[in-house]
């Protein structure tokens, strides 16, 4: 059955009690906990969350009040928000992993007055800068380990909430209070305030409504045609627009069952136990995962070896398109491939967890060409989608039968796009958000007043009407020459490779393309140990005369293909170095999403780009940086750099905007 | 570090008492006269330099040896001539310095065998592993997860312990005493050959498991900073004798004891 | 009453009323426990060098005996045949240490007993191919052993020794003596003893472990073929020679498995109370004890002191 | 390569602490087990009395040994002698009371066999490893004697010898002259299974872990409140149990009838044998230990003449028995040079190496 919101089931808790009611005895809920998969039903679900709003509002939690949701994927977790959400307050998910100063200023921002959190960690956090809040009433904890002799005034563990809760609920008056608070809720009601941790600046509330997220988990459910028996593993951050959508929206609008892993660190494990069947993980995920594997088959014996690239290169040609439906594949090309799919392919399924998938979609960033048609060629069904939070995920996704590496889809169902003057891609659907919370100006600047958002990224759509992201609008430079400068671009064709982790390219306003790259530390100690390369740090192995060697291939290589791109080849990379660090979100350097603050590491590295452009061979660094537990140290090292021969730029048509 | 009130501790209530045990190999003398008790609820230090008879005093208190001459009175009961296993039945658990794991067990099976006292069902129940028996076992099962949890252990739930590190070999080791749910928790170095992560780790596991479960902890350690922080009386011995005997800071001060093992170990 | 009476009056009766009988039996167990000893020195040798319980040194008993016997049948002179059997034990210890203990080395003792269950397997094969499955005459004159009977009337009756018995007793006492004499004072002797405390020490004498081992299985190979013999021309050479190896079990327990002086000991204990049990108990119950007398001996014994006879007390630490 | 782990997660303890947590080895159990019964109406009268019912008989006192010495960890060299006093007291509640179904007095006589293991287990307590050996070989020895001397355990039979009277379950004769060799193998499979599936449960639950304790460490054992006595005697009971019925079976549904000295040392020894080979403390391992100590040689003795024949080389029987013995014995040092934890350690990890493919680890 496909999920269609019925129209009186307009908010999250009246989709719940409807669930409890259609699908009493379907499982809702699993946590790996204590050794095994602990399951709550979705009777189970609305039992618990109705006593969990009780004891919230006991809390003194109301309508229009706000509540910070702070860890890692936890069904109390999740069941927070939908409480919340009964009773009318908006619930803030913060990413777990936010050092103590940036969730201050979240929680600061966002006034909230309670706070639910997985375990002592997040509580010592937040009691570590109470201080600066002064509105937050009440922290409510999940694990009780190592928290039984904090002072408990404040404290209350999320377990004895729900208790008291229960209690209450045999009343029949409170009952019927609850029941009001349900009815009270509507689809325009603020549904969750979502911070996107902006590449440049403070992070923004992006307020979204009931009618928005659900209208976007519809349209994912009916594309892919979702339902009760599916199964997703939520691992990502409960702060990220698209665990939210996926693991929260999603799953109580098809009633699908959601799996908590045990850990961070047991992922690997849970995942394939769990064998999802609704998967979506950003780009780096599928990176990682396909480097491990490489690594790991380098350690095989020669004859496995042998078997594994025989296998994959032959479903490299043909896998694909035997996934697309190609009927042009002959019979043997499809024996062989099936022989593979025995050997290989579904046992390489199997230890990802994807024997059961029906579909998984990556988004976020771009994602490797390679790796894309890796896993779509040993039969996963792995798809892109091109999304924002101020779209509630959703703006294009792949159609099956219809899946380009280098594209991210067609606009998804009831999403309209326009291409701005500037290559900006403009869009507009039942998902986009409310409004900026509590920052007018940013929210008129991003929504035109006929409700399309400004995306800020930049594309064009190709002639089968599929949608190319090329990089951030406002990051497309020109060098001196004016040659299209698109760092993006450049920078994932070289983050493609296993052994690059990080790449930031700088050449807008300047003579020619210089990078920093960020080696994969897996990747390429993997490699050392092949080769016989010693090195006692990442510092020394990033240095290592062998290293900058394999570098210089690839990014030779980048230059070739840039330099068979016409429109491209005026940036092809002059001069590189790796840096003597990786890119880390404790220092500022990524966003916690992992993603680049390019501004943030002019600033930090000007030295080194200043080296990049007068010509020196190597440079004299010292960097601050932030350890584990907050803890600050500098290290030093001497960059060296390498300068490159450019190819020969094919002649053809002039350089022309990039989007069209 | 430690909360210094101790509401639900009763001082006056000795669950065992130490009265002038001696204890002979031939002609060596490992313990002398010894006196001393323990209290219901305390954490009781018993330190002194190497030789001083330390892990003999345990063996004793458990049955493992005999001592030659005196008494040993554990819940009001005299105990002269008994058996490790009957020891185990009345409550007391142990671990031990070079730890004695089951090598070839995974974790959760070590912490598991620890229950068999409280498993009760029969051996045709076994047999079949029905009704009782298997109700019983996962009932068990239950327990021991806690502990794992409590422990932090999961991610070696199904690893032998032979291929563990030392560190978590002694946590398993304590895991499996808990699951004894003993009123009398001996451990014989605790923190032998920690790192300082894994001694802190240690350190706040024995202190939970004595307020949490109200367990009484007798212990042997050297870390003289560790008996300190944690102990609420400790017990002193030197060449199988007594020298000294009370709270951390009076032990502290004690003359004979900056002689015979301050002195010499700092 | 009366099995009471028929178990612990009458055999002492019997004993007291005919004492050269008693002589007689007795003799025959000297002989026999002198032979056990023989056999369990070869398990000793073995044990003490390289931790190995040598389940093959009872075939190796009969594989020497009948490689020995199986020479002289194709013509071969005595002498050169017990030389040539020699050389034989030298190759088989050599093998055994490449083969065997080599690619075994600090593996559990159970495995190592194992293996040597294997090589009997082995050999048993070996030897009926080579030599044919069926039971030979010791060549006792080729080999200048003594025959006949001397009857001596001791004690009111007439008690026999025979030539043979006497000549066991003998030369295994003069193995059991050189035996010694090499353990204590040669350099490969202290050497050996070195290896039973620590293989570090063996090392340091200057002899490598490898080197070690083939010794010693050697000289368990050329102690065994001396009990070979002896026991070949008593009862002849068979493949049910090798269970009298079994009977070194009871033996060891009761020396010790590392000491010398105490295969003797536990040797004669075994064969003097097997031969009087089975004399004077045996008709009680039926006859035919001796198969098991000598464990339920080990077994008691064990009960008693469970460190063996020269074993140390063993204090438990945990 | 097989498995397909993904999306077999356990939700409760009772499914998590199944024996065969994997649907792959469930169903790879069930086919075994079908092809097993399916022989029976498939196979030659050689395979099913010369090859499968020695073979399972075999497994079974091998499953006994195994209790003793890889769980229990306690060495024992009279399994052939508890074999044997399985056999006789069958023989005698078998032609006491005839009237009643011999599969009943198989699985009795065990009983007596586990009162005679516990007793000679009794010494256990002070006595270890290779000194408890002794303990064992006087059993094996005593045993053997009384099976000799005691003319009342085969009623007074002037051969000695023990032989099969005719005897029928649901009217087919499985014990007997009469009995064919497809009633036998079934009966004896069926015990088998049976048997082993309740060994399985014994050794998974709390008893095999406090065997196993015992094995690994016995002092700490008992300090944690295990009655190392009981414990050891219990395994010693139970161990003799399977030997007795495996006894049991030998005698009436493979031999037909036999002679004192099946039981002997030899038997004994050969039955620890398969333990070893097979893997110490598993069951699995009870049965390839079995396959490969009793099934190789019947093989070498079909393909050694089958590979010598183009040579133009003929050998008689004798010359292969021969051989055979040589080629068991190598192999035995072999496979324990090879992999000293016995098959069932290669087998774990064949099935390891399964289940991580196509990778290393």
């Amino acid at each position: 059955m496909t999920a269609t919101a019925d129209s009186r089931e307009d908010t999250f808790p009246k989709l719940i009690v409807s669930n409890a009611r259609i699908r009493p005895h379907r499982t809702a809920f699993r946590h790996k906990d204590l050794g095994i998969w602990q399951s709550w039903t979705w009777a189970e679900v609305h039992h618990i969350v109705r006593a969990y709003a009780v004891g919230l509002l006991d809390l003194g939690l109301t309508r229009g009040g706000r509540i910070a949701v702070i860890g890692h994927n936890r069904p109390r977790l999740y069941w927070t928000i939908m409480a919340a959400q009964w009773i009318g307050a908006t619930p803030i998910p913060v990413y777990a992993d936010s050092v103590a100063d940036e969730m201050a200023y979240v929680l600061a921002h966002a006034e909230v007055t309670h706070a639910a959190v997985q375990d002592q960690e997040q509580v010592d956090k937040l009691l570590s800068v109470a201080s600066r809040l002064p509105q937050l009433e009440h922290i409510l904890y999940d694990e009780v380990r190592g928290l039984r002799d904090y002072d408990h005034h404040r404290l209350h563990s999320i377990e004895t909430v729900i208790q008291g809760g229960s209690e209450q609920l045999r009343s029949p008056a409170r009952q019927a209070a609850l029941q009001a608070e349900l009815e009270k809720g509507k689809g325009s009601d603020l549904a969750v305030i979502l911070y996107t941790s902006g590449t440049t600046g403070r992070p923004k509330g992006v307020m979204l409504t009931f009618e928005s997220v659900i209208a976007a988990a519809e349209i994912g459910c009916n594309f892919d045609k979702l339902n009760e028996t599916d199964e997703i593993i939520a691992y990502l951050p409960i702060a990220w627009v698209g665990d939210h959508i996926f693991s929260y929206a999603q799953a109580i609008l098809s009633g699908l069952c959601v799996n908590c892993p045990e850990s961070p660190e047991t992922i690997a494990d849970d995942r394939r136990e769990v064998g999802a069947t609704y998967i979506f993980a950003p780009p780096r995920v599928f990176e990682s995962m396909l480097t491990l594997t490489m690594v790991r088959m380098e350690d095989a014996s020669a004859l496995k070896k042998r078997m594994f690239t025989f296998f994959i290169d032959h479903a490299t040609k043909v896998g694909e398109r035997i996934l697309n439906g190609d009927v042009q594949v002959g019979w043997w090309d499809r024996a062989i491939w099936h022989l593979g799919n025995v050997l290989v392919y579904a046992p390489l399924r199997n230890r990802y967890g994807m024997t059961r998938l029906k579909v998984g979609y990556t988004a976020g960033e771009a994602i490797g060409p390679e790796i894309f048609r890796f896993y779509r060629s040993i039969g996963v069904n792995l798809k892109q989608l091109y999304g924002q939070t101020e779209a509630s995920v959703y703006i294009t996704m792949q159609p099956d039968g219809e899946i380009h590496a280098d594209t991210v889809g067609k606009p998804a169902p009831r999403v309209e796009i326009r291409i701005a003057e500037n290559g900006e891609v403009l869009y507009r659907s039942p998902g986009v958000f409310l409004g900026y919370y509590k920052d007018d100006e940013k929210t008129a600047e991003t929504k035109t007043p006929d409700g399309f958002v400004h995306s800020g990224d930049a594309g064009f759509f190709d002639a089968a009407g599929h949608l190319k992201i090329i990089d951030r609008a406002n990051d497309v430079g020109r060098l001196q020459d004016g040659s299209l400068f698109p760092p993006k671009y450049i920078e994932n064709k070289l983050k493609f490779y296993p052994n690059v982790k990080e790449v930031v390219c700088f050449g807008s306003e300047r003579d020619y393309v210089g990078c920093f790259i960020n080696i994969d530390l897996v990747a390429v100690s993997s490699w050392a140990e092949r080769t016989g390369v010693t090195y006692a740090s990442y510092q020394e192995l990033a240095g290592h005369p062998l290293v900058y060697d394999m570098i210089e291939r690839h990014v030779d290589e980048v230059n070739r293909s840039l330099a068979g791109e016409p429109r491209m080849g005026g940036a092809q990379i002059k001069r590189f170095l790796i840096l003597h660090k990786e890119l880390d979100a404790d220092d500022g350097e990524l966003t916690r999403t992992q993603k680049v603050r390019r501004g943030f590491i002019a600033e930090r590295y000007a030295d080194l780009i200043q080296a990049l452009y007068d010509g020196s061979q190597e440079k004299m660094v010292t960097t601050e940086i932030t350890f584990e537990d907050g803890r600050k140290g500098t290290i030093s090292a001497r960059v060296k750099i390498r300068d490159m021969t450019l190819h020969s730029v094919e002649s053809g048509p002039a350089l022309r905007e990039a989007a069209e | 570090m430690r909360p210094p009130l101790q509401p639900n501790r009763d001082t006056d209530n000795t669950l065992l008492a130490v009265e002038n045990v001696s204890l002979r190999f031939g002609g060596v003398k490992a313990l002398t006269g010894v006196s001393f008790d323990i209290r219901k609820g305390e954490i009781r230090a018993i330190i002194g330099p190497n030789g001083a008879g330390k892990t003999s005093m345990l063996n004793c208190i458990n049955g493992f040896y005999h001592p030659t001459d005196g008494r040993i009175i554990f819940k009001g009961e005299m105990r002269r001539k008994m058996r490790p296993h009957v020891a185990a039945r009345g409550g007391i658990a142990r671990t031990f310095q070079n730890v004695a794991l089951f090598k070839s067990m995974s974790t959760l099976d070590n912490i598991m065998v620890g229950r068999s006292l409280k498993m009760k069902a029969g051996f045709f129940w076994q047999l079949l592993r029905y009704g009782p028996a298997i109700e019983e076992e996962v009932a068990h099962r239950k327990v021991v997860e806690d502990i794992i949890d409590f422990l932090q252990i999961p991610h070696i739930r199904r690893t032998p312990v032979g291929r563990l590190p030392y560190g978590l070999q002694k946590r398993v080791e304590l895991g499996r005493a808990l699951a004894m749910e003993p009123d009398l928790l001996l451990l014989d170095e605790p923190m032998a050959g920690m790192n300082l992560e894994e001694k802190e780790d240690m350190a706040r596991f024995i202190i939970e498991v004595n307020q949490q479960f109200g367990t009484t902890v007798a212990l042997i350690e050297h870390d003289m900073s560790v008996v300190m922080d944690l102990s609420d009386r400790v017990v002193v011995l030197e060449y199988g004798r007594k020298i000294a005997d009370g709270t951390p800071e009076q032990v502290k001060s004690d003359a004979r004891v900056i002689d015979a093992y301050l002195g010499v170990a700092h | 009453m009366d099995i009471l009476y028929k178990a612990f009056v009458e055999p002492f009766l019997f004993m007291s009323e005919a004492p050269d009988l008693l002589l007689q039996t007795l003799w025959e167990g000297l002989v026999s426990g002198v032979l056990y000893a023989l056999i369990a020195l070869g398990f000793v040798l073995i044990f003490k060098a390289s931790g190995v319980f040598n389940f093959a040194q009872g075939i190796m008993v009969v594989f020497a005996a009948l490689t020995l016997v199986g020479l002289y049948e194709k013509g071969v002179p005595a002498l050169l045949a017990l030389l040539l059997t020699a050389g034989v034990m030298l190759l088989l210890a050599i093998a055994v240490e490449r083969i065997v203990l080599r690619p075994l080395v600090n593996q559990p003792d159970i495995i190592l007993f194992m293996a040597t269950f294997g090589l009997t397997y082995f050999l048993v094969g070996l030897g009926e191919l080579v030599f044919g499955g069926s039971p030979k005459e010791m060549i006792a004159d080729a080999l200048y052993l003594p025959q006949g009977t001397t009857e001596l009337t001791l004690l009111g009756g007439p008690v026999r020794f025979q030539h043979l018995d006497i000549a066991a007793a003998v030369i295994a006492s003069i193995i059991i003596a050189a035996l010694a004499v090499f353990f204590s004072r040669t350099r490969i002797g202290r050497a050996l003893r070195a290896v039973a405390d620590s293989h570090k020490a063996a090392l340091s004498v200057g002899i490598s472990l490898n080197q070690i081992w083939v010794i010693v299985w050697f000289a368990a190979g050329i102690v065994a073929l001396v009990a070979g013999i002896m026991w070949g021309a008593r009862s002849g050479v068979s493949f049910s020679l090798q269970i009298i190896a079994l009977k070194a079990l009871p033996v060891l327990i009761l020396g010790g498995f590392t000491s010398v002086p105490g295969a003797i000991i536990g040797g004669l204990i075994v064969g003097v109370g097997e031969k009087v049990g089975e004399f004077y108990w045996g008709p009680l119950v039926g006859g035919g004890i001796d198969t098991w007398l000598a464990y339920v001996i080990a077994l008691l014994f064990l009960l008693y002191r469970p460190q063996g006879l020269f074993g140390e007390r063993i204090i438990e630490r945990i | 390569m097989l498995y397909r782990e993904a999306g077999q997660f356990k939700t409760t303890y009772f499914s998590d602490m199944a024996v065969f947590r994997l649907r792959e080895d469930r169903t790879g159990l069930a086919v075994v087990v079908v092809a097993a019964y399916g022989l029976a109406f498939v196979g030659t009268d050689f395979l099913l009395q010369a090859v499968l019912i020695p073979f399972l008989v075999f497994s079974l006192a091998a499953i006994g040994l195994n209790i003793l010495t890889g769980y229990a960890g306690q060495l024992s060299l009279g399994t052939g002698a508890f074999m044997g006093v399985g056999a006789y007291s069958c023989y005698k509640l078998m032609t006491a009371f005839p009237d009643v179904n011999v599969i009943i007095w198989i699985l009795v006589s065990g009983l007596f066999s586990a009162a005679v293991g516990a007793l000679f287990g009794l010494p256990s307590l002070r006595i270890k490893g290779f000194y408890l050996a002794v303990a064992t070989l006087a059993a094996q020895f005593f045993l053997q004697w009384c099976f000799i001397r005691v003319p009342w355990l085969v009623n007074y039979n002037v051969s000695g010898a023990l032989d099969a009277p005719l005897r029928t379950v649901f009217s087919i004769p499985v014990v007997g002259a009469t009995a064919t060799s497809q009633a036998r193998y079934i009966v004896v499979l069926t015990l088998v299974i049976a048997l082993t599936w309740l060994a399985s449960n014994l050794v998974r639950g709390r008893i095999g872990r406090m065997w196993i304790a015992v094995r690994d460490m016995d002092l700490a054992a008992e300090l944690i409140g295990i009655r190392p006595l009981q414990t050891k005697l219990l395994a010693f009971a139970v161990s003799s149990y399977y030997c007795g019925v495996a006894g049991a079976l030998m005698v009436f549904l493979w031999y037909g009838g036999a002679e004192y000295d099946v039981f002997n040392i030899n038997q004994s020894f050969f039955i620890l044998f398969m333990v070893i080979i097979g893997g110490l403390g598993s069951l699995i391992g009870s049965f390839f230990g079995a396959a490969l100590i009793f099934i190789m040689p019947i093989l070498l003795g079909i393909i050694l003449p089958a590979l010598l024949v183009p040579f133009g080389l003929s050998i008689g029987a004798e010359t292969i028995e021969h051989l055979r013995f040589m080629i068991v014995g190598a192999l035995i040092i072999f496979f324990l040079i090879v992999e000293p934890h016995g098959l069932a350690r290669l087998w774990q990890i064949g099935k390891q190496k399964l289940l991580v493919w196509p990778f290393p680890y």
